[in-house]
């Protein structure tokens, strides 16, 4: 094994770990903590398949805009209730086995697909440079989209501030 | 080289962990969080294939969904706020009135 | 077998080297960083400042830095110790990490990546949950109070910060950072005579992101104690003021890579103007000159022995450097840094100026300057810049007058917000 | 390409081990933490500190940071655009202008809204 595939299996099960205290740990602080180490992890495998682009934004959209905003709700509302209280509803056990269930149907799509997954993956570098291809695709091939984006970002904006602002 | 179902397998399972999360806890915030889980294991995938397929495209969705994300922490955070000014509670399952 | 020097030359033993070199050199600015705003905040109020440990007290940061290590470890009731004990942690991590893609010289960078600008902004947004973090772990008001004002003040100016990086990139064409000084070098010109607005908000942001006078809220004394770092005490609070004066070190850096030339002398592209590489010698012979003559102007005696002595050493240390640099490829080797950190310790400078001669502005006039000035002409700014640059494509304009009619429109656009707000 | 990041995540494991290791050194040197009188009680001016310290605050910080979020994603949309700008030329500029329309479109709105007020 190369030294970038070690790479892999280590962040994999430091994601999925953290992912696991994320929604285990009762006080809402530490959990979101943890899920900052979980995006930082998914951001590290992301550079390890050579998006870079998207590594960066994970990083500055997720942990530095989004995290921060959950935080500041964390403190918004008052949350030494929340500790004392009960973590987990009452459907918990229909619950987790369903999700087990889910769990086993991806298994089998992974298996079933395990012929195509021999295929060889493309060169890496196709991907390269990778900030220049992604404008290109993005204001050549995605233009819509991309307009779109600024109107779901304004009705968001919109949105939330309306919810927030004090009647 | 690491195979594309490897990273299908970390993505279905913190997927899952997710799904557990949304399903389990009363918490709206961590509800939230695990949402975020979901949506990053949609995009190793996406990131993956990307590679598998050697073309940015994967990476021009998860762009958009990483858009969608901020979008939906920023409006599912105002409704929070504003459920909690009203009823005092952060608890999934005491929001069982349609209107008040 | 391997020899010596074969293990250093592995890429990664190399850039391991590399770290601990850029490392140390930070600590030791950062370190100096504090002693030179002691003094020159002194001088500009007519004191001395530190004088006692070493000539000039210039062995004041490490005095002051064991003194800090000895300190009792007081963690407050009730606060949350892990978090406690990361957020001073992540804090360091964000402000120092970044430095690794900054290019100090043609060939001297930790590591240099497609998307560097973009890693820089990432790594230094991580800060701010040191900074929630830690006031929420103290469990206290002034702390938990001072982090969410510093966080809002942070993210407010981080947005303009943003678009003002964004019109250098479109100057330059590359996110690289070595990319960009290159170029800067190619174009002939750098980025700040093209893009004034923008070099003069992201000085602003970077003052408001450094929390410095006069934008230093977050730790004003009369209204919130000391911010975010309220509770913390001994080596844990000194492990945030290092991390904020890094920060102010990088953003400088930012600043001087993006609008200044990074580690290009003044004027690159003119030839007569060659001379300009025996400025670090005449700065040295200069430093060396000035330790000799304080030297012999010392009062004598036994008790001034060891300042004497530490004087002498400088002085001889500087003199020998300056003899040094004479030698050709030292000194064209030791170029690029020289003009990168005068650079830099220019900002620094300017840093320290303001906060001796400004007075703090209020919270609420904070954001208004934030939200109701600095974002609009950072938008603004980009906007004439683009429409700049397609003038010079599509209609074949000078390039320098359509970016120089653009920055005249986005000053008018200033005028007008200005006058919108009073 | 992915070896040009070791070296970033080397610079971070030494920033981090950096406060680990001098906390670690200073323990051995420093005197314990006694809790004598109010030395450990949180610092609240010298009166003794009254209810708890995480309670609520403003709604204004929380507008600040939604209204981040947005624009920082929107400056993200930007990154690439700015890159390519000279292969994208006028239809570019075209492009950007819609986007960045609607977007100043939302912030007047924000203006108007009084959003955008602190007090």
């Amino acid at each position: 094994m190369t030294f970038y595939e070690v790479t892999f299996y280590v962040l994999a099960v430091v994601a999925l770990l953290s992912a696991i205290l994320v929604i285990t740990c009762r006080n809402p602080v530490h959990s979101a903590i943890f899920l900052v180490l979980t995006l930082l992890s998914v951001a590290l495998i992301f550079l390890q398949l050579q998006a870079e682009f998207m590594a960066a934004v994970q990083i500055i959209v997720y942990i530095g805009g989004i995290m921060v905003l959950f935080l500041f709700v964390i403190m918004l509302v008052n949350l030494d209730v929340a500790v004392r209280q009960a973590p987990y509803n009452r459907q918990r056990w229909i619950a987790g086995f369903a999700a087990l269930v889910l769990l086993a149907e991806f298994t089998l799509f992974i298996y079933q697909g395990r012929d195509w997954a021999k295929l060889p993956p493309a060169a890496a570098e196709a991907v390269q440079p990778n900030t220049e291809l992604i404008g290109r695709a993005l204001f050549q091939n995605y233009i819509l989209p991309f307009e779109v984006a600024s109107l779901l970002l304004l009705v968001a904006m919109v949105g939330a501030v309306l919810m927030a602002k004090q009647r | 080289m690491v195979p594309t179902w490897h990273y299908l397998a970390l993505a279905a399972a913190l997927f899952t962990v997710g799904v557990i999360g949304v399903l389990t806890r009363r918490n709206i915030i961590i509800i939230f969080m695990s949402l975020e889980l979901i949506l990053n294991a949609v995009n190793i995938n996406l990131i993956a294939f990307a590679r598998h397929w050697g073309s940015v495209d994967g990476h021009i969705f998860a762009i958009f969904i990483i858009t969608v994300a901020a979008a939906e922490a920023a409006v599912g955070l105002g409704i929070l706020i504003a459920f909690f000014r009203n009823r005092d509670t952060v608890n999934a399952d005491e929001i069982d009135l349609l209107k008040w | 077998m391997t020899t010596l020097l074969e293990i250093l030359d592995q890429p990664l033993v190399l850039a391991l080297i590399r770290v601990l070199i850029v490392f140390t050199a930070l600590s030791l600015i950062v370190a100096y960083l504090v002693y030179a705003e002691r003094k020159i905040l002194a001088h500009i109020q007519v004191r001395l400042g530190p004088m006692r440990v070493g000539p000039h007290g210039l062995l004041q940061p490490i005095a002051d830095g064991l003194k800090l290590l000895l300190k009792e470890d007081i963690i407050p009731e009730g606060a949350d110790r892990a978090v406690f004990w990361l957020a001073p942690a992540i804090t360091v991590l964000a402000s120092f990490t970044a430095f690794s893609l900054i290019p100090f010289a043609d060939n001297f960078y930790v590591t240099d990546v497609n998307v560097g600008l973009l890693f820089v902004i990432a790594i230094s947004s991580l800060g701010v949950l040191g900074i929630i973090l830690g006031g929420w772990a103290s469990n206290s008001h002034y702390p938990l109070l001072g982090a969410l004002r510093s966080t809002a003040q942070l993210v407010s100016y981080e947005v303009a910060l943003s678009f003002a990086l964004i019109s250098a990139i479109l100057l330059a064409g590359t996110l690289s950072m070595n990319g960009i000084v290159k170029a800067q070098l190619q174009q002939g010109v750098w980025f700040a005579f093209m893009q004034p607005v923008a070099f003069f908000i992201l000085f602003v942001a970077a003052i408001a992101e450094t929390n410095r006078n006069p934008f230093d809220l977050p730790e004003a004394e009369s209204e919130l104690v000391a911010g975010f770092h309220t509770e913390y005490s001994g080596f844990r609070f000194s492990l945030f003021f290092l991390a904020e004066y890094a920060a102010m070190v990088l953003v400088s850096s930012i600043a001087v890579t993006l609008f200044l030339g990074g580690w290009l002398r003044p004027f690159p592209n003119v030839e007569w103007l060659g001379f300009l590489r025996f400025a670090p010698v005449v700065v040295f012979g200069a430093a060396g000159t000035w330790c000799f003559l304080r030297f012999f102007r010392f009062p004598t005696g036994r008790e001034w022995f060891w300042q004497r002595l530490m004087l002498f050493a400088l002085g001889a240390g500087a003199a020998a450097a300056a003899l040094g640099l004479l030698y050709p490829p030292v000194l064209v080797a030791s170029q690029g840094a020289f003009w990168f950190l005068a650079k830099v310790f220019l900002f620094l400078y300017a840093f320290i100026w303001f906060r001796g001669t400004f007075p703090r502005y209020r919270f609420d006039q904070l954001m208004r300057l934030g939200w109701h000035f600095m974002i609009p002409l950072a938008i603004v700014n980009v906007i004439f810049c683009g429409v700049g640059l397609v003038l010079s494509w599509e209609l074949g304009w000078n390039r320098s007058l359509s970016l120089l009619l653009a920055s005249g429109a986005t000053l008018l656009v200033a005028a007008w917000l200005a006058r919108e707000r009073s | 390409m992915p070896e040009n990041y070791v070296p970033i995540l080397m610079f971070g494991v030494i920033a981090f081990l950096f406060p680990v290791v001098t906390l670690w050194f200073a323990s051995l040197l420093r005197p314990d933490s006694r809790d004598v009188g109010f030395r450990r009680k949180p610092y609240e001016c010298g009166v003794p500190p009254e209810g708890d310290a995480r309670g609520r605050f403003g709604v204004r910080f929380y507008i600040i940071a939604i209204l981040f979020v947005i624009f920082d994603v929107e400056t993200i949309f930007l990154f690439p655009w700015a890159v390519q700008y000279k292969a994208l030329g006028l239809f570019g500029l075209v492009e950007m202008l819609v986007f960045l329309g609607i977007l100043i479109v939302g912030y007047i709105w924000l203006y108007k809204k009084g959003a955008l007020e602190w007090v």
